[in-house]
């Protein structure tokens, strides 16, 4: 028999828990409100899309790659394109750049709707959720025109993108871009600076860059602890170098620099960022076509290669062996919200519970892509 | 109600003890008979109305299915909760379980009795009326915590924990308020308090404008009153994104009822006495004077008395669906750190307001000035 | 610094345990003994101009038909922008590795996913348990020669 | 009124400006009527957009047995049988299409060589009450014995939407009524 340690209580949060953004289980050592420590327990939804990858062909694979994150799946299909591109380095044609980046940009701005949305809904202020559920509606529009799909698009394919936009797209993106700015004016009024919500947020849960960068953290994480790092200006792909747009870094506007109120922060600044990108995107459009020549039967030659994009979440990176057959023979997928997850027992000592939901949420983990 | 027992009673006074003791029985059976109905009924549309005021302000359209405009929602949740299963978890505290939600219900429900909805229309003239109703709505507190340790699960230990300390605390700054509020009429029973505020076109005396300090006596009462009544931004009993479901997680079908429809009662009875203490309860605005018959006079002072509670229920469902929820030490840090000592300040402050211009209002002395 | 420079400076500092550096991969990797594995992550995140703060990722592979089992470290530097790949070469019936989990916090639970899919054992890494699958499964699915199990517990896989 | 009194005050303000701010935006929307964007679903219908990827159908008269489809899905959801019939053509004989397994990734629309032989219809409201109901049998059957007609086997396929999706005969057709109009 294990010894009991009765001064604190054994608590499981989850996995079937309203605010653990998917089937995760905390299992939280606790005197009451005052968390001790937090064991997370993960692997409840692996479905070894690793081994799965070995027994697939290159493009068949594509729609996997939708399943990992699935609020951002159009990014999860640009890093997984990049990383066969890389290998087979075939030229993409120009548009199929600028339609990729517009789709990715367009996926992370109802990325951190979701992440906006359910964050508010853990501090307890529901309408928020409803707001960004509703301009997210917009965006789903906009995709199930393009690719005919609502959440797991399987539209950017290796070599370019699956079909060319309808005519009517490029219109009714705009009228999204014109719809969206003041919405984010109004979730700002009625959440981001509210009291509560700065008081439950704010000096919560500080990583310092030192913490953030030694557990992996990546993304608006990562740049909320002060760390200026943004793959699509570090290590520009696609045609992220010639456009403009600057990274939010976090200021500790409300607290101190790398809390939750920042992480948070990061992703609404962020959102304004991707929606003057995908103008300057919509611009910069010309004609040409969507795919490059990509055999049907697609042989990648032998090598190693690490990709890396930047997800809504963090870098979201594939570690590609082939041995020059159709189906790779290693293909590691590196997850951002894994090493995310992973600072939350150091983050979480002498919290309270309420916080913990805090964290969860500012953390903006999904647990698909944590269990692969 | 004691009149009308009396003059009942009265004109068969020949009649032995034993006729005039059930005579009384019954009167008190068919008046509390007819205000559990005018509760049950109120409850079953504050259900309606809070989901539709919510649907409002998130831009949803809100029930619309059950009756005319989803009128009939709340009969069809009441008929669905009844056919709940019912169920009493195994190593539950039975009887503190099923006891508890019955008393969380009676308190909220006798609190219903010494309101005076209009001159001669109420249940009982109690000359203790408001510490009656605060001594009453006590009882909820013990009643949940009953309810929480009875079912036997961790997270509903939380709820009736935070419950406890919350509703406990928070009574302090509404006595205090309160006291700033009846030192003026200086009488505790409703239908006094109602009638000091008469005249001056019905709006004019109501003890809020009487001086600056009750005005900000309302607004500590209002905010305590929130608390009390467990609603955001102070629902950190029932904390669904935290506590699972709080102090009513185990409960299901008819209980679960039981606890919802407290909840919406002591709506009713918090915003009753601001309504009566600071709004001038049934006044009648600007026609007070026009001589009217009894009976329209009468039915004019309940639709005023119930729209002014109504307008501030509307005002509670409005601040829920706005503010995220605030955290068990910051909410203890509000009431002992803000609300507490900003109380006893001003019920000094109209203590000495009452010394100075003894207990006439910033109305009386205007029109004392202007009239000579 | 690119790769080949660190590849020198490494050789230089742990002459002997660097065995090859293979160009033809991105990021370049260098393939390094096992039990250095700890001294030179230690030595690559300290050293100034080299300054790799961040892990990216760790990943298991196994080569069945060489017999051999790999674990390899992806390490980026923030400050210099430059990426390099270590690589361990592990017996494949026995695969040892000393953890860099001191080195890396981060790296504890990448360690416990390669663990727990490949079966590779890191030497004094904290609580080396299965991350992903439940505890109690047998055979580590990861690998090439896995044969799924027909039940696990009352289901049929 | 020392600093951090000076402090209570000014926090205790800002908390009360922001609340209201909040409830400013809140009760734009309360008080202006009709901002709903939600929708009555059965009685008012969103029409999908044209690619929209909802179920799957597919024209077996002019399905060469090719296979390619059941080939390129990644979660081998199409079962394609084929036999040579008497002019030496392929004859898909089963051909079954699971929705329940299928994740309507498009890969297979993209793989058939024939035009309009497999597309993607606008009907998303196929849900049932068992999983077989929700394979969709195209199959033409077995060849027809010269002496006694292929049992035929009903085809429990949903009828499609009112809009007809492309150049789609009418909807509603069973299996004998399609091959009627292949001989």
């Amino acid at each position: 028999m294990a010894v009991v340690d009765e001064r604190f209580m054994d608590l499981n949060m989850g996995p079937q828990h309203p605010s653990t953004h998917g089937v995760l289980r905390l299992l939280i050592k606790t005197d009451g409100e005052v968390v001790s420590r937090v064991t997370p327990y993960i692997g409840y939804l692996h479905r070894a899309l690793e081994k799965i990858a070995e027994r697939l062909t290159y493009p068949q694979f594509t729609p996997f790659t939708d399943r990992l994150d699935y609020l951002a799946s159009m990014n999860c299909n640009l890093a997984y394109a990049l990383t066969v591109e890389k290998l087979l380095n075939i030229e993409i044609p120009r548009r199929a750049q600028i339609l990729r980046v517009i789709m990715a940009e367009l996926n992370r701005i109802s990325s951190h709707l979701i992440a906006f949305g359910s964050l508010s809904s853990d501090m307890g202020a529901f309408t928020p959720f409803l707001f960004g559920i509703r301009e997210r509606e917009f965006i789903n529009d906009l995709f199930e025109m393009v690719c005919g799909a609502r959440l797991t698009y399987n539209y950017i394919r290796i070599g370019g993108v699956a079909q060319d936009i309808p005519d009517g797209f490029i219109d009714k993106t705009k009228e999204f871009l014109d719809y969206f700015p003041p919405k984010i004016k109004e979730y700002n009024d009625l959440l981001s600076y509210n009291a509560i919500f700065i008081k439950r947020l704010a000096n919560i849960a500080v990583i310092s860059p030192e913490d953030a960068l030694d557990y992996g953290v990546t993304g608006p994480n990562l740049r909320a602890s002060g760390i200026k790092w943004d793959l699509r200006r570090e290590e520009p792909y696609l045609m992220y170098n010639e456009l403009d747009f600057d990274i939010p870094v976090g200021r500790g506007e409300m607290g101190r620099v790398g809390d939750a109120w920042d992480r948070y922060m990061m992703r609404i600044y962020e959102m304004e960022q991707s929606a003057k990108i995908v103008r300057q995107c919509i611009d910069m459009f010309q004609q040409g076509d969507h795919i490059a020549k990509v055999p049907k039967v697609l042989k990648v030659p032998a090598g190693e290669v690490y990709v890396r994009a930047e997800n809504p979440r963090g870098e979201l990176g594939f570690y590609l062996i082939s041995d020059g057959s159709t189906k790779p023979y290693r293909l590691k997928i590196r997850a951002p919200s894994f090493a995310n997850l992973s600072i939350v027992p150091k983050l979480s000592g002498g919290v309270m519970i309420a916080d913990l939901v805090a964290i969860i949420g500012s953390l903006d983990i999904i647990l698909p892509e944590i269990d692969r | 109600m004691i009149e009308l027992i009396n003059n009942i009673i009265g004109n068969i006074h020949s009649s032995t003890p034993m006729i005039r003791w059930l005579v009384y029985v019954m009167v008190i059976v068919i008046s509390s008979v007819i205000v559990l109905s005018f509760a049950l009924l109120y409850e079953g549309f504050a259900t309606y109305a809070e989901r539709k005021v919510a649907g409002d302000i998130q831009a949803r359209i809100g029930p619309n299915r059950v009756g005319p405009y989803g009128l009939l929602q709340f009969v069809a949740d009441g008929v669905k909760l009844l056919l709940k299963e019912d169920i009493i978890p195994f190593y539950a505290d039975k009887w503190l379980f099923i006891i508890a939600p019955y008393i969380v219900f009676t308190a909220s429900f006798a609190a219903f009795v010494p309101l005076s909805y209009s001159d001669h229309v109420y249940v009982a003239n109690m000359n203790v009326g408001v510490l009656y109703i605060i001594a009453v709505s006590s009882v909820v507190s013990m009643a949940i915590l009953m309810g929480a340790w009875g079912s036997n699960n961790k997270w509903s230990l939380f709820g009736g924990m935070r419950a406890v300390a919350q509703i406990v605390s928070y009574e302090i700054p509404i006595i205090l308020s309160l006291l700033a509020a009846i030192i003026i009429p200086s009488s505790l029973d409703m239908k006094d308090i109602i009638l000091y505020q008469s005249g001056g076109l019905g709006i004019f005396r109501w003890i809020i404008f009487n001086n600056p300090f009750t005005l900000l006596a309302f607004f500590i009462y209002f905010t305590a009153a929130i608390a009390e009544v467990n609603r955001t931004p102070f629902d950190i009993p029932e904390a669904e994104s935290e506590l699972v479901a709080g102090y009513h997680t185990e409960y299901t079908g008819m209980r679960f009822a039981f606890f919802f429809m407290a909840e919406y009662g002591d709506m009713f009875i918090v915003s009753a006495i601001a309504a009566t203490l600071f709004f001038g309860g049934w006044q009648i605005p600007f026609i007070n004077g026009v001589a009217m018959p009894l009976w329209l006079r009468e039915t004019l002072q309940v639709v005023v008395f119930l729209t002014k509670i109504f307008v501030l229920i509307y005002v509670m469902m409005w601040i829920r669906w706005t503010l995220p929820r605030l955290r068990v030490d910051q909410l203890m840090e509000l009431c002992w750190k803000y609300l507490t000592p900003i109380a006893f300040f001003d019920l000094i402050g109209a203590s000495v307001w009452v010394l100075l211009f003894n207990g006439k209002g910033v109305y009386d002395i205007l029109s004392a000035l202007f009239v000579h | 610094m690119d790769a080949k420079q660190i590849y020198q400076t490494l050789s230089e500092k742990f002459t002997g345990r660097i065995k090859q550096f293979q160009e033809n991969t991105h990021p370049a990797s260098v393939v390094v003994e096992s039990d250095a594995i700890v001294d030179i992550c230690s030595f690559l995140k300290r050293e100034t101009e080299l300054e790799f703060t961040s892990m990216i990722s760790l990943s298991g592979v196994d080569l069945k038909d060489q017999g051999k089992m790999l674990v390899i470290y992806h390490l980026g530097s923030i400050r210099h922008k430059h990426k390099i790949a270590l690589k361990v070469e592990l017996d494949r019936n026995n695969p040892h590795v000393p953890t860099v989990e001191k080195v890396w916090p981060g790296a504890n639970w990448y360690e416990r996913e390669a663990y727990d899919l490949y079966g590779i054992v890191f030497d004094n890494h904290s609580d080396l348990r299965r991350i992903l699958l439940p505890d109690d499964w047998e055979g580590w699915p990861m690998r090439k020669d896995y044969v799924y199990p027909k039940r696990y517990h009352t289901w049929d896989v | 009124m020392t600093e951090n009194s000076k402090g209570y005050f000014k926090k205790m303000l800002d908390a009360v400006k922001s609340v209201f701010t909040g409830l400013g935006v809140t009760i734009g929307y309360g008080v202006s009527p009709g901002r709903e964007v939600t929708q009555q679903y059965p009685e008012v219908k969103r029409e999908p957009y044209d690619r929209f990827r909802g179920k799957l159908f597919v024209d077996i008269n002019i399905c060469t047995g090719c296979t390619a489809c059941a080939r390129i899905c990644p979660v081998d959801a199409i079962v394609l049988k084929t036999v040579r019939d008497e002019n030496k053509k392929l004859r898909p004989v089963v051909f079954d299409i699971d929705n329940a397994r299928c994740i309507y990734c498009g890969l297979c629309v993209e793989a058939c060589p024939v035009d309009n032989c497999l597309y993607f219809r606008k009907e998303y409201e196929f849900s049932s009450y068992s999983k077989d109901e929700l394979i969709s049998h195209f199959g033409l059957g077995e060849l027809p014995q010269p002496d006694k007609p292929a049992a035929d086997r009903p085809s429990p396929d949903m009828p499609a939407q009112a809009g007809p999706a492309k150049d789609q005969p009418v909807q509603g057709k069973t299996d004998e009524t399609r091959k009627e109009e292949g001989k």
